[in-house]
């Protein structure tokens, strides 16, 4: 069995944000169902004609989540897709609200008013991204919520899928494997059929469908042979264990003047496309375009990175000028500061920032040194 | 009267520098010098060294109204070089970004250059308070043209698609389909804009010039064709045979002369060497009284408004024909060889001509429309202002400005280089 | 205000691209006067609020002339690549004055000056980068003067637009792409359009320039292809890595 | 759903004159703030920027405000009667619970006076809450000096040490940085230190204050960083793990030394 780090800090998971895929229907009451690979288009259809269905689907050799208009446009990938889940609640640019000058008075407009309240259903999510969505939850919804990521957030269904095999790059096992601790139904490959894990009650009205059946005992053995497969496949890449979360994080924070930094700051070209890929980064800059007169305009918001120069410049004075500081400060900021906040990594091994990262600084190799 | 000399240091509205001397005595012309006064650019002389990859990048920063042309002129004469075939789709929408780009170019010559001096105003500057639609117009068909180039170039300026062997991006149905949108809206403006320029009074000034163009016997050709002069015909490849390049004391651009005579290109030589006009530019322009061949030299402006109706009609046929582009890979299979290429630029013909040796460029030479119009320019000029020398100072200013711009010279290009054999 | 636009060698691709703002040149003339614009205007006054320059001086008499622009605004622009970094033009300094010559049969028609970027000449108050500038960027300089902000020139690479334009990395498909070391503000438009980011924006301030060469080397290219690319539109900025690179 | 990027328009009812770079703002916002929290400023088309409350009564919020950027130099310009936005108030103020029944020492450094007048006027009207009260203002010269017409009214209720660096107009009070005051005070023991001030002075001011025998723990800084939503998200003023904005913006100067990446980063507290 592998350890989900999750899992043991159940407590401090904060529960109640209003999101609907946190109810945890006990699994070990429920044997899991099944589906027929050719009835799968059928059930997405289904889907798609209650909830406003996402998806991976691949152009132009880019695959990521999409909406689905027909369901011939999704992409079965045996792995997760290179664009994360992220941009669908949180996209790279967002427009707060517009604002207008009037007889000196400023109208404004609010344009969290016009995001679409959607019942939304991902299916083929992966664990790294399901597990991503929790971080970013964290960090979104805590005391103070962002009401972008929450309107879009809200109401969304959970439909994962296991990987068929991991990326050269995945290291998700670290993290707790495939399966992420909270969904609504889970699909794993298993031949003719795809086994179906319920997750929580919304799960279970769906598999209440015509399209499911009972499971066998067989069925759900193959189901963990499969998963069992996989994941050693990725553990044997993997090479690090970052199970004992507090420890793992003190031991990292000791590193701080490790000559490990200079080395990456040497490699780093800041060019920020970790940032960008990560399921978990969240940084945003907001600045205001205007007309040429100013007498209006609109304040964004627009992803940005902590490895860019400025982004942690005041009047005074620039808090990160140094490369390395800034290689450093990413690392910490997912496996020492929100291990201290949260109790949890921010990193979920989806291994998206090694296949990105032109310099190629990986992350599995920078942890394996440091935890060593 | 004594002796007058009229010098114009910096000639306006035009692209890039030159100055003009004209000198008179007893009301009779002596002499017209047109000089280039342009720092030189060196272009063939860094390009020798570079890859094959960058030539047409290079190219197209020799001037930034012809980019278009520049940049297909020496993409066209590196595949040339490399036998490297092209498909046919990814020619016809080179054609239709060509065409696009030479619309846009006529536009902004034709009201931003040429028009102020047709309406007694300073500049366009002027003519936006005094003829406010009139500018919009420009201005709307100009943004459509240059929205349509980078539809398939991805910028208007500099295009950035362009590889050798055909285009670095997908151009997709969709794509052309909004190309063909936009010429179809913008096209009742380009006949408007032909009626103006068609009525208006142009410098009565006639000579038989020897005209040069591309030529392919059944349309007016771009991006393709044999070269033809009023005497002669002949190959691309050839045309070291029969155009000679030589400088003057007076000018940073060099000049040329085919079989020893000074030569003119552009919409007027297109026009008058290639009786292909759809009809409804063709039927446009006689109800103007206006027909071609036609020797009147600045006719140029007319036959620029007539050639945007002409050929915004052929890219909508173009357009039509034109299938959606894959880029692939480009198999090179040879890295040495020699290629040529001559293309229309908005103001006349551009021959590119490159040596590569293991992907490498050894000799780059490059003839612009302007190199080539400029003695031509001096020399109707001439003929001109000597039979109007008796006028004011201004007056002459003013004619010779206007025969000039007609031409819309495009000094940056000119002075790309000077080589002296 | 008034404004003018001057060219000094070069394509002109910037008078054009200025043109090109198109409608929005009205809007411009509600709040400058342009006084001085020698590609669409007849009389060309001076002094000047703002004077935009493109190109780059080729020889004396356009030093001259830069150092009286200088003298006549009050804020000066660099407009484009070859007033910022020399441009193409300035590839002509990778050569020796010898093998620049032999190309002109020996005799040169004027005595030439090396292309260098304005602020080798003149300070410079903004600068706007690209070949051509980004009109974007253009209406950004625009509309902070008459606002009163300061604008400040992106200090982050192509790569960061390109990864948000969710591209696929030209690096990653073996093309020599100068994204990484190169000053964002053009929204990626070369990468997103397949083609690999030449340079024609310069190199920002904290950029990695080695760090790239590493990677470009450990891609596969040679120093001579890292050389050419470096030095297409940069290579007065980059002379001293591109030295240091002939030397290793 | 309540949106916490939208700000609500506010009025400018008074503007008045500190120094030649810096005013103070009356803002027409009936916020309940803490002192030592902060507000922010919108000012629509220039951006914000997030800026301490110097005062206020319930009705209106004072900022002082210095002109260093884009949203500074604009409000500088505006008039009685324009439109600004409101955000906030954020952040956890200062610990004035804490001090209550002990000694006080508010350490200020220019602009750094202004999240500390708050504290300073509660002081004034619950003096007899606080044992010993010392008040060290620093400033770079006489006329950069903030508030000067209400020192009066605060020297009946604290002990008020005054320094400039470069003397000017007939100076006659003390010449030198806030550290050469130190030695003036009189209280150390049961003492509990609110500072604030540009780095340099925070780092050696607390230095000098250790050396006399301040517990780090009973000393608090308010920090300065990158702040762009002011409520723990856009990641900017993150440090160690805290966000300045929401965590912060004062800190014990122990806890700050902890999260430091290392140590001069953070406001060169210490080396």
């Amino acid at each position: 069995m592998l350890f989900n780090p999750l899992k043991t800090n159940n407590e401090i998971f904060i529960t109640n944000y209003g999101i609907n895929f946190t109810k945890i229907v006990n699994s070990v009451m429920n044997m899991g169902v099944k589906i027929a690979k050719n009835r799968i288009s059928e059930f997405l259809d289904y889907l798609r004609r209650r909830y406003v269905l996402y998806a991976p689907i691949e152009k132009d050799g880019i695959s990521k989540i999409g909406k689905i208009e027909s369901v011939s446009e999704i992409a079965f990938l045996p792995y997760r897709t290179k664009i994360s889940v992220k941009p669908i609640f949180f996209p790279p640019e967002e427009k707060f609200f517009k604002f207008q000058k009037k007889d000196g008075w400023f109208e404004l407009e609010d344009y969290l008013l016009q995001i679409d309240e959607e019942e939304k259903a991902i299916f083929g999510l992966r664990g790294c991204d399901v597990r991503a969505l929790e971080v970013l939850d964290r960090y979104m919804l805590s005391e103070f919520q962002d009401p972008y990521y929450r309107k879009r957030r809200e109401n969304t269904l959970i439909i994962g899928l296991s990987c068929d095999y991991p990326r050269e790059s995945c290291f998700c096992t670290a993290f707790g494997g495939m399966i992420p601790n909270r969904y609504d139904l889970w699909f794993t490959d298993i031949g003719s059929h795809y086994f179906v894990d319920i997750g929580s009650e919304k799960g279970r009205e769906l598999v209440n469908s015509e399209f499911f059946e009972e499971a066998t005992k067989e069925d759900e053995a193959k189901k963990i042979r499969k998963i069992n497969t996989v994941e050693m496949e990725i553990n044997r890449r993997t090479k690090i264990d970052l199970c004992e979360i507090k420890k793992c994080a003190q031991e990292i924070k000791k590193k701080a003047n490790d000559p490990i930094w200079e080395e990456l700051g040497k490699l780093c070209l800041s060019c920020g496309k970790c940032n960008f890929v990560c399921p978990t980064c969240h940084c945003f800059d907001v600045k205001d375009v205007t007309n040429i007169d100013g007498s209006e305009g609109e304040r964004i918001r627009a992803w940005d990175s902590c490895h860019l120069y400025e982004y942690a410049k005041t009047s005074a004075e620039n808090f990160r000028k140094e490369r390395k500081a800034r290689v450093r400060y990413r690392i910490y900021d997912k496996f020492v500061f929100p291990v201290m906040r949260y109790g949890v990594y921010a990193c979920t091994g989806c291994g998206r920032c090694n296949e990105v990262c032109p310099a190629g600084i990986n992350i599995r190799d920078v942890l394996r040194r440091l935890i060593s | 009267m004594a002796e007058r000399r009229i010098r114009i240091d910096e000639i306006t509205k035009i692209e890039g520098h030159a100055n003009l001397t004209v000198e008179i005595e007893d009301e009779e012309l002596k002499r017209v010098i047109f000089g280039v006064h342009e720092g030189s650019r060196y272009f063939e002389a860094f390009m020798k060294g570079k890859s094959y990859i960058y030539l047409h990048e290079l190219a197209g920063r020799i001037c930034g109204i012809c980019t278009v042309a520049h940049e297909l002129a020496s993409v066209k004469a590196v595949e040339n070089a490399l036998g490297i075939q092209v498909p046919e789709n990814a020619e016809k929408l080179r054609e239709l970004m060509l065409i696009s780009s030479h619309i846009q170019s006529h536009i902004l010559h034709l009201y931003f250059l040429a028009l102020p001096d047709y309406m007694n105003a300073e500049s366009v500057i002027s003519l936006t308070l005094t003829h406010k639609n009139l500018v919009k117009k420009a201005f709307r068909i100009k943004e459509a043209t240059n929205y349509m180039t980078s539809l398939i170039g991805g910028r208007a300026v500099q295009p950035c698609t362009l590889k050798v062997g055909g285009f670095t991006k997908r151009i997709s149905k969709e794509c052309i389909e909004r190309y063909r949108k936009k010429m179809k809206e913008i096209y009742p403006l380009l006949v408007e804009t032909a009626e103006l320029f068609l009525s208006l009074e142009y410098p009565p000034y006639e000579r038989d010039n020897e005209y040069l163009a591309l030529y392919n016997g059944k349309s007016i050709p771009l991006y393709d064709g044999k070269i033809k002069s009023t005497h002669v015909e002949f190959p691309a490849e050839k045309y070291m045979e029969h155009i000679k390049e030589y400088i003057v004391d007076y000018s940073t651009a060099k000049r040329s002369r085919i079989d020893g005579k000074d030569y003119m290109v552009g919409a007027l030589s297109r026009l008058n060497l290639n009786p292909y006009l759809r009809d409804e530019a063709r039927e446009l322009a006689e109800s103007y009284r206006i027909s071609f061949p036609n020797n009147r030299v600045a006719l140029i402006n007319a036959a620029q408004a007539i050639e945007n109706v002409h050929y915004a009609l052929e890219s909508l046929e173009i357009a039509d024909s034109t299938k959606e582009y894959e880029p692939k890979k480009i198999n090179v299979g040879r890295i040495d060889g020699e290629g040529i290429a001559a293309i229309e630029a908005p103001r006349g013909l551009l021959i590119h001509h490159y040596r590569i040796k293991k992907g490498r460029c050894t000799y780059a030479n490059i003839i612009t429309p302007t190199a080539m119009n400029t003695e031509n320019i001096e020399r109707n000029l001439q003929g001109y202002l000597s039979e109007i020398a008796c006028e004011s100072d201004d007056v002459i200013r003013v004619e010779a400005e206007k025969l000039i711009r007609a031409y819309d010279p495009c000094i940056s290009c000119s002075v790309h280089v000077v080589r002296v054999k | 205000m008034k404004i003018g636009i001057f060219s000094l060698s070069c394509c002109e691709g910037c008078s054009v691209q200025f043109l090109n703002l198109e409608e929005k040149i009205l809007d411009l003339l509600k709040h400058f006067g342009i006084e001085n614009f020698r590609l669409a205007k007849e009389y060309n006054e001076m002094p000047v609020d703002i004077a935009f320059v493109e190109g780059t001086p080729t020889n004396r008499e356009e030093i001259l002339k830069l150092l009286k622009i200088r003298k006549d605004c009050n804020v000066l622009v660099a407009l484009g690549t070859c007033a910022v970094t020399g441009g193409v033009s300035a590839m002509v300094n990778t050569m020796s004055k010898k093998e620049a010559m032999e190309v002109y049969g020996g005799f040169p028609p004027e005595m030439p000056v090396d292309p260098k970027p304005l602020d080798y000449y003149v300070d410079v108050d903004y600068h706007l980068y690209g070949c051509p500038f980004s009109k974007e960027e253009l209406m950004e300089l625009i509309t902070s003067i008459i606002l009163g902000k300061k604008y400040k020139d992106k200090e982050y690479s192509v790569c960061v637009e390109c990864s948000l334009r969710e591209n696929n990395c030209l690096l990653d498909q073996g093309y020599l792409c100068l994204g990484p070391i190169t000053r964002g503000g053009c929204k990626a438009l070369c990468p997103s359009n397949g083609k690999p980011c030449l340079g024609c924006r310069g190199p920002y301030e904290d950029a990695n320039i080695k760090g790239h060469i590493k990677v470009l080397q450990d891609i596969g290219f040679s120093k001579e292809e890292i050389i050419e690319a470096l030095s297409l539109f940069s290579y007065e900025k980059l002379k001293e890595v591109i030295g240091w690179l002939k030397e290793e | 759903m309540n949106n916490l990027y939208l700000p609500f328009l506010a009025e400018i009812k008074e503007i008045r004159e500190e120094t030649p770079d810096t005013k103070t703002f009356v803002i027409s916002a009936p916020l309940k703030f803490k002192p030592g929290q902060f507000v922010e400023l919108s000012v629509f088309g220039y951006g914000e920027a997030p800026i301490s409350i110097s005062g206020g009564n319930g009705e209106c919020i004072e900022l002082t405000i210095r002109a260093v950027g884009n949203v500074t130099n604009k409000i500088h310009r505006m008039k009685v009667g324009d439109y600004v936005g409101i955000r906030g108030p954020f952040g956890n103020g200062w610990p004035i619970e804490k001090v209550e029944g002990k000694n006080l020492l508010i350490a200020a450094g220019g602009i750094g006076l202004a999240p500390l007048k708050p504290v300073i006027e509660h002081v004034c009207q619950n003096r007899d809450k606080f044992k010993e009260v010392t008040l060290l203002y620093g400033a770079r010269k006489p006329s950069l000096m903030l508030f000067k017409y209400k020192f009066d009214e605060w020297s009946k209720h604290m002990n008020l040490l005054l320094t400039v660096d470069e003397p000017e107009n007939g100076w006659k009070g003390h010449v030198g940085v806030v550290t050469t005051l130190c030695d003036k005070i009189k209280h150390v023991s049961d003492t509990i230190t609110l500072m604030c001030g540009p780095p340099i002075m925070m780092k050696y001011t607390s230095m000098v204050l250790i050396e006399l025998g301040f517990p780090p723990s009973e000393i608090y800084l308010s920090l300065e960083r990158n702040m762009k939503c002011g409520i723990g998200i856009c990641g900017h003023c993150a440090v160690g793990g805290v966000y300045v904005c929401k965590d912060g913006p004062v800190f014990s100067l122990n806890r700050a030394i902890r999260f430091i990446e290392k140590p001069h980063e953070v406001q060169g507290v210490l080396d």
